[in-house]
């Protein structure tokens, strides 16, 4: 049971001494079935692929994820590198003014800047809420631009967000509850019960008030490493009972009795086994960050107008769900096939990582 | 002789699984007569315990009984025939041809219309006239509720008591299977009971409901030696009073000679012999059970060298084509490669004693085993496949 | 003995006068002196812990309770000889494999290995020692780890302890795999890969890559099939002969043991009970335990007539163990106290009597039927027989609390096995090594040699 | 063991994680670089007018002082005075409790009513229709942002259908008198259930989700044990295997979740009170941070937190009572 507050860990002394209650004979007369997963159980990294390739929704999961990712990365790519290049008129001839009119669109608060080319359709509020057009697949917003090109842009900071919380979370995590873990004791007492009052402050209450008083509203680096940092506590648990229950295994004791230091046994034997959940639980973080980043920036924490994100299309979108409905679909929609990706590869890489949880 | 309790015949539960077919029971027949411990012995991955959940039609997903016939009594409680349509291929010289999926398999086995509904073997059967324990008494026991209540629901259910009476018989029968202080145990829970206490409390729980036939799927392989032999005891006792039968599935040879009239040696989903439990180890007919019998050292006696198998079982996912132990077996010769004979019965004088080894040259004339070139496996290195192959 | 005095001495290579200084010389290669473990019986929150059944205001205490898992025990173990260590579930011999490797701290007691206390090494003088005695683990899956391909498993220990270079530990390493039986080949393969009985070939390969002289074996073939069982042990002899290996081998499998040991040390609830050369031991069993343990094991052989003398009850918490001889409470030859004058079949009769108490083996409350089942008819004489009688009363009146105190405290609580905790050697029928037998019974035995 | 002692042994747990989570909020507001008063005065203030600030709000005390103070005041229950209200910051809480509390256990219960029985019935059917849509529901649910469902069916029932209200919640004990168009107490209940449907449907949906999937697992990895086939084997009804053998042990970590789904569930409830324009205790977190008014954010983390670890702790009782391997003290849990 790992509710807060619960402080169920045998120490390890006691567990040992009862070892040898271990019941002879237990692989006899099990199924086929029990055998063979059994075997399977343990694994190398190549299987651990092998069996996530065979598993359609991870696959399917794993292409959500790829494309977003893609685009979000296209995006970035675009938003950084764009204006260096175009100086240097790489793009000259190439027929991409329309593709920096459309940037320019995001970019700007206002509709259009001077001096753009037209070569679109003229952008702008007499464009507000277009219907969807070949231009415009997804319509404009009420500022008339692009909903899809948006959305597009706004994937940047969801996955930027998604990514950096959840590795924050995990090497925050991971270095408290390898601490906790390895050297046990008080230390480890302090460091639990710290986690665990941070764990009792529900989430999003604890990531607004820490957001509140860094005076953090609209800066998203800070508001992407609070949401890590709030992620910390639950991968600290989870190394730290990975760490015990891997320092409790018979091939760490196998490498103790052989003399191995115990430098070289966290190196080669703790590790590798105990991050593994890690990566899961890291995987399924991704998704949960931006449902949660979404929703700072609904309630108007994070970005700054101009530049778009989701959650703030949605916060938008309120005022104007009479005049265009798709205008506040198309957002959530964008973060449900992401956070459905998210979750679809770690569902599946769970599966992989322990076919015995597999359902 | 009385008619047999139970019979089970060509017997066969497959595991259709991502990797392919798992035939982890593949026609085993044999059967129980009343007040018998029939026995059932091999090593892990021999398909002891599908076999005898399949008896009660326990297998779960994704196995399936996919063919023979099972009957107790008068009753069928597995009954498959053959499609009309199907094309005949079982036989003697059963071909393992790897590519039957489940669907396209020809001869796809139908129930038969006097085979049990499942509710008539819920209601019937199960518990009433088949008990079952576990190996596992930690895992047998549900542990939320109490051991008395558990018991007590059992009983409710196979035999015509309610309340009180059922209270007491449960009680009774803890009692029964030397469970102190019984009248508060009853209110224990499972955690509170050691698992040599636990394994006690299966079998009262098996007893109580007075069954015909009680199928022991390893139930003292979890325990130690000492609480191993008082249950031995308890059951022999308790089995000449209440006349009960049993079917004894154990990979453990001493408790074979210990508690079984009758015994089943099976070898990766097959029984490669079937004879009394005397014959079985003083006049062996197969050389799998000899050699089982040689590896195995003893603790009366000082065993100087052990003589044990070569090579490990193979995988009945990919069982070897012919004698599915010629791999293995010292006695191999070339035809045994391409032949994998039924059980027959060698001696016949009593009971018949059955084996499934062609050398036995009465109950396979055709195969022509002793003209037949010896292949010599003891020098040879078992096939490679996956790693597989011990020496 | 002189464990005492060796507890406080830190130095590394502390010499101890009863070994002889060159290990090669002499025969003892482990000495195992007094050797005890005990485990703090935590709860949550360290020393606070969850007081179940107290009657305090808040449901903590803080007094600790402790696992005896091993008490002083003392052995031998000779060079090149293989001593069998067999018990049951909870023996404490798992832990006892633990503490002489030092993988669990000793609490008390010392562990000589060729002259050296390994109780009280420095981490990195024991770091050394580890080349030399080796630990084979019961659990052939779970003692390889997953990650690591079979090459690097077999290597570690010589890469802990620095032994040759990398290209030649791998040529040991594909020597070794051969050595054991397995395709040199195989290298690279990972774990996952073999079967349970290959594992374990694979723990030999890497106990053995750093040419240890003591192997310790936790139940090496239990997790394996009868068949690769066979195989293991073989290979086992056979490497021992090879390598001059010396085996500490723990098994819950008598056959097992008998197959393979030398000498064997029978142990209950942390004691070693009996201690003596193989045919000795399973020949002339001398503690009523071991003689129970012998009777209970399934022959093999449908024309072995056995009778068994079931060993009623569970074996005591090791948190509590009982006073004296910790077996007294199950032993079917508890010896009378001196106080009390009963013939042998009316000492019988009382002591089944008090168990069939102790345990609440029986619903009966009349005064007859209990006379009748378990006196034959007639309550024993004298001052036993009236304490009988009152805890007949105590039963009719359903106090059986008190019916127990007043039969323990009468018949056992007095009884030299509840009082003295009993050490005997007597002289061995078979073979010539001393026969260590922890029972009073042995008393007579004695005087008459 | 019996349930009161666990209950007890379980509120004493519960002192060292109350007491941490005080300091913690403490900190929030006062070790964090940056000064409350600078921000609440705006720029340029005077001297005097700082001084007096800090003389009021005890600020110019030192941090050991004030964390003492703040100690003895919450042991008082006094949470001090909000500078955005301008009144206790516990009155405000009072005030606004009430809705909060209503609209999570609504939405709890919704949850709960229906991803109890879709989890067994889904593990039941396993690898059929049934149970792969109750399967795509669940992994919908967990992945769609509450406040879009919360846009979306104000969206559907209010503008295009104009079924219901879109904002703010009735308490179903208000006072015929305060609520308009009610004039009896079956109106008034009628009115809050009302207002309650869509946030609680919008809220309660992540839940809902997450308790399915769980309670799916478990209950296929309790039906795979050997006491359920031991059930079965002696003849036991499949309803009843699922009802009474399966069902009871299933629940155990099916408690825990729920009870850990409870924090999920207080940031849910702040945004679908910004949704719906609900004033509850979301609603006033967000006008504390929104104006800085470090009092009223101290207390309301601090109630939501209280919430929080009762919920915890109530679960946890549950989960004893259900699981007698619990509060017998056995170390096998």
């Amino acid at each position: 049971m790992t509710v807060a507050g619960h402080t169920s860990d045998p120490e390890s002394g006691a567990d040992a001494g009862r070892g040898d209650v271990l019941a002879p004979g237990r692989d006899e007369g099990r199924t086929e079935r029990e055998r063979r997963e059994d075997v399977e159980a343990r694994y190398g990294w190549r299987y651990t692929l092998g069996q996530l390739r065979r598993d359609p929704t991870a696959a399917a999961g794993l292409v959500v994820v790829g494309l977003v990712t893609l685009v979000a990365a296209v995006a970035w790519v675009d938003a950084v590198l764009f204006d260096f290049l175009a100086e240097f008129g790489v793009f000259a001839g190439l027929g991409v003014e329309q593709y920096a009119l459309a940037k320019a669109v995001w970019t700007s608060p206002v509709a259009e800047p001077a001096g753009t080319p037209r070569l679109l359709p003229p952008v702008g509020l007499e464009n507000q809420f277009g219907e969807g057009t070949l231009a415009h697949p997804l319509g404009t917003d009420h500022r008339g631009r692009d909903i899809l090109l948006r959305l597009v842009y706004g994937s940047r900071v969801a996955i930027q967000v998604g990514f950096v919380a959840a590795v924050v979370g995990m090497l925050g995590g991971t270095v408290v509850g390898a601490v906790s873990g390895y050297y046990g004791g008080r230390v480890d007492d302090v460091l639990m019960r710290f986690v665990e009052t941070l764990y009792s402050i529900p989430f999003l209450v604890l990531v607004l008030s820490l957001v509140a008083v860094l005076g953090a509203r609209e800066n998203l680096t800070i508001i992407m490493f609070v949401v890590g940092v709030v992620y910390v506590p639950e991968f600290a648990r989870l190394i730290r009972s990975r760490v015990f229950s891997v320092r409790e295994e018979v091939y760490v004791e196998a490498a103790r009795a052989a003399g191995v230091s115990t430098p070289a046994i966290i190196r080669r034997h703790v590790i590798p086994n105990s991050i593994t959940p890690v990566l899961v639980q890291g995987t399924l973080r991704v998704g949960t960050a931006i449902l949660t980043v979404a929703g700072l920036s609904f309630l108007g924490f994070g970005v700054n107008p101009p530049t778009p994100s989701w959650g703030r299309m949605l916060s938008i979108s309120r005022d104007y769900m009479i005049q265009n409905v798709w205008f506040s679909i198309w957002p959530g929609l964008a973060i449900l096939i992401t956070v459905v990706g998210f979750n679809l590869f770690g569902d599946g890489l769970r599966d992989a990582l322990d076919p015995r949880l597999k359902n | 002789m009385h008619d047999p309790l139970l019979t089970v015949e060509d017997l066969q539960t497959h595991f259709f699984t991502e990797d392919g077919v798992v035939r982890a029971v593949d026609g085993i027949s044999f059967d129980v007569a009343p007040g018998e411990i029939v026995g059932l012995v091999g090593e892990s991955g021999a398909g002891k315990s599908v076999a005898v959940r399949s008896i009660l039609r326990l297998v779960e997903d994704p196995g399936r009984i996919v063919g023979g016939e099972v009957r107790f009594r008068d009753q069928t409680l597995v009954g498959f025939e053959d499609d009309a349509t199907a094309a005949d291929t079982a036989g003697d010289d059963r071909s393992d041809d790897p590519g039957d999926e489940p669907g396209s398999q020809p001869g796809r086995p139908v129930p038969r219309p006097e085979m049990l509904s499942e509710s008539a073997m819920r209601q019937r059967i199960r518990g009433n006239e088949i008990a079952i324990i576990f190996q596992d008494p930690m895992e047998s026991l549900n542990p939320v509720y109490t051991v008395g209540g558990q018991l007590r629901e059992f009983i409710e259910l196979n035999r015509d008591l309610s309340g009180r009476a059922a209270r007491e018989a449960a009680v009774e029968m803890l009692r029964e299977v030397n469970i102190p202080d019984a009248e508060r145990r009853y209110e224990d829970h499972p955690h509170e009971f050691s698992g040599g206490m636990r394994q006690r409390v299966l079998i009262a729980m098996a007893l109580a409901c007075e069954p015909s036939l009680i199928i022991a799927d390893e139930p003292t392989t979890a325990l130690d030696v000492t609480v191993e032999g008082a249950i031995l005891d308890l059951v022999r006792d308790l089995q000449e009073r209440y006349g009960t039968s049993f079917v004894w599935v154990t990979h453990d040879m001493g408790v074979v000679a210990e508690i079984c009239d009758r015994v089943n040696v099976m070898y990766l989903g097959e029984i490669v012999e079937q004879a009394g439990v005397d014959e079985l180890f003083h006049d062996t007919k197969h050389p799998y059970t000899q050699a089982l019998l040689n590896s195995i050292p003893r603790p009366d006696e000082t065993v100087e060298q052990l003589d044990p198998i070569a090579g490990v079982m193979p995988e009945a996912i990919d069982p070897p084509a012919g004698c599915r132990f010629h791999t293995r077996c010292p006695d191999a010769r070339e035809v045994c490669t391409r032949r994998n004979p039924p059980c027959r019965t060698v001696v016949a004088d009593g009971r018949p004693h059955r084996a499934a080894c062609l050398k036995h040259e009465s109950a396979f004339p055709e195969a022509d085993y002793w003209a037949s070139r010896p292949i010599g496996n003891l020098e040879r290195p078992a096939p490679d496949a996956r790693g597989d192959g011990d020496e | 003995m002189s464990r005492l005095g060796d507890l406080f001495g830190t130095d590394d290579g502390e010499y101890h006068p009863d070994l002889p200084a060159d290990p090669d010389v002499g025969e003892v290669l482990l000495r195992v002196d007094g050797l005890t473990k005990h485990f703090p019986d935590t709860g949550a929150l360290g020393g606070l812990h969850l007081d179940r059944d107290g009657d305090g205001p808040l449901p903590l205490s803080v007094e600790r309770e402790w696992v005896r898992a091993v008490d002083d025990v003392t052995f031998d173990v000779k060079r090149g000889e293989t001593l069998g260590l067999v018990g049951e579930s909870g023996c404490g011999k798992s832990t006892l494999a633990r503490t002489i490797l030092r993988l669990v701290e000793p609490t008390d007691g010392a562990v000589y290995f060729r002259g050296r206390n390994l109780a009280t090494l420095g981490t990195s003088a024991l770091r050394e020692v580890r080349q030399d005695v080796q630990l084979i683990f019961q659990d052939p899956q779970s003692s390889l780890n997953p990650r690591l391909s079979v090459g690097r498993i077999v290597e570690e220990p010589m890469r802990a302890h620095g032994m040759l270079d990398e290209a030649g530990r791998e040529e040991r390493a594909r020597d070794l795999l051969e050595a054991v039986g397995l395709d040199p080949q195989h290298y690279n393969r990972y774990p996952h890969a073999f079967s349970g009985g290959q594992r374990q070939r694979i723990n030999l390969a890497r106990a053995l890559s750093v040419e240890p002289d003591l192997i310790v074996c936790d139940e090496p073939v239990s997790a394996l099939d009868v068949s690769i069982q066979a195989q293991v042990l073989n290979t086992m002899r056979d490497l021992q002969d090879e390598f001059g290996l010396t085996y500490v081998f723990i098994a819950h499998d008598l056959s097992v043991i008998r197959h393979i040991s030398d000498r064997v040390a029978v142990m209950y609830l942390g004691k070693v009970v009996e201690l003596a050369e193989k045919e000795e031991l399973f020949e002339n069993p001398r503690h009523p335990y071991t003689r129970a343990l012998l009777d209970s094991i399934p022959v093999p052989d449908p024309r072995a007539s056995g009778e068994r003398g079931v060993l009623a009850g569970d074996v005591p918490s090791p948190v509590d163990p009982p006073a004296g001889c910790r077996f007294h409470t199950r032993c079917p030859a508890l010896i009378a106290p001196d106080s009390v004058d009963l013939t042998d079949e009316e000492w019988d009769a009382v002591r089944r009597f008090a168990r069939a108490v102790d345990r609440r083996e029986f619903a009966a409350t009349d005064a007859a039927d209990i006379r009748e089942r378990y006196f034959d008819g007639g309550f024993p004489r004298g001052e036993a027989g009236e304490v009988v009688k009152d805890a007949v009363a105590a039963i009719e009146r359903d106090d059986w609390e008190d019916a127990r105190s007043l039969l323990v405290g009468a018949f056992v609580a007095e009884s030299v096995c509840a009082r003295e905790d009993p050490e005997y050697e007597t002289d061995p029928e078979y073979g010539d090594d001393r026969h260590f037998v922890a029972c009073h019974l042995q008393r007579e035995t004695d005087q008459t040699y | 063991m019996g349930i009161a002692r666990y209950t007890l042994w379980r509120l004493v747990q519960a002192v060292p994680v109350l007491l941490g989570v005080v300091t913690i909020t403490f900190l929030l507001a006062n070790a964090i670089p940056g000064d409350p008063v600078q921000t609440m005065l705006g720029p340029s203030p005077s001297q005097a007018e700082v001084a007096s600030i800090r003389a009021k709000y005890g600020l110019d005390q030192p941090l050991w002082q004030r964390y003492v103070n703040y100690l003895l005041d919450i042991a008082r229950g006094d949470l001090g005075r909000s500078i955005y209200y301008e009144t206790p910051v516990t009155t405000k809480i009072a005030e606004r409790f009430p809705k909060t509390m209503l609209l999570m256990l609504s939405s709890y219960l919704f949850a709960i009513v229906v991803a109890v029985p879709l989890g067994v019935i889904s593990a039941k059917r396993r690898n059929e229709p049934t149970d792969h849509a109750a399967r795509v529901v669940s992994l919908i649910g967990v992945s769609t942002p509450s406040f879009w469902i919360g846009l979306m069916l104000i969206l559907i029932f209010v503008f295009k259908l104009g079924l219901f209200p879109s904002t703010n919640l009735v308490l179903p004990w208000a006072d015929p008198a305060d609520v308009t168009g009610a004039s009896t107490r079956i109106d008034v209940l009628g009115t809050a259930l009302h207002h309650l449907a869509l946030p609680v449907v919008a809220l309660g949906t992540l839940q809902m989700a997450a308790i399915t999937r769980i309670e799916r697992s478990e209950m296929l990895d309790v039906l795979s044990q050997d006491y359920v086939t031991l059930a079965r084997a002696y003849g036991v009804r499949e309803r009843t295997i699922l009802r009474k053998h399966a069902f009871r042990n299933a629940q155990l970590p099916v408690i825990t979740i729920i009870g850990l789904q409870l924090a999920s569930a207080i940031g849910g409830a702040i945004l679908i009170e910004a949704v719906f324009s609900i004033n509850g205790m979301g609603t006033l977190i967000l006008t504390a941070i929104y104006n800085l008014d470090y009092p009223l954010i101290m207390g309301t983390t601090l109630v939501f937190s209280l919430f929080f670890l009762v919920g915890v702790i109530l679960t946890d009782i549950t989960y004893a009572y259900v699981d007698p391997r619990v509060s017998y003290g056995s170390k096998e849990v």
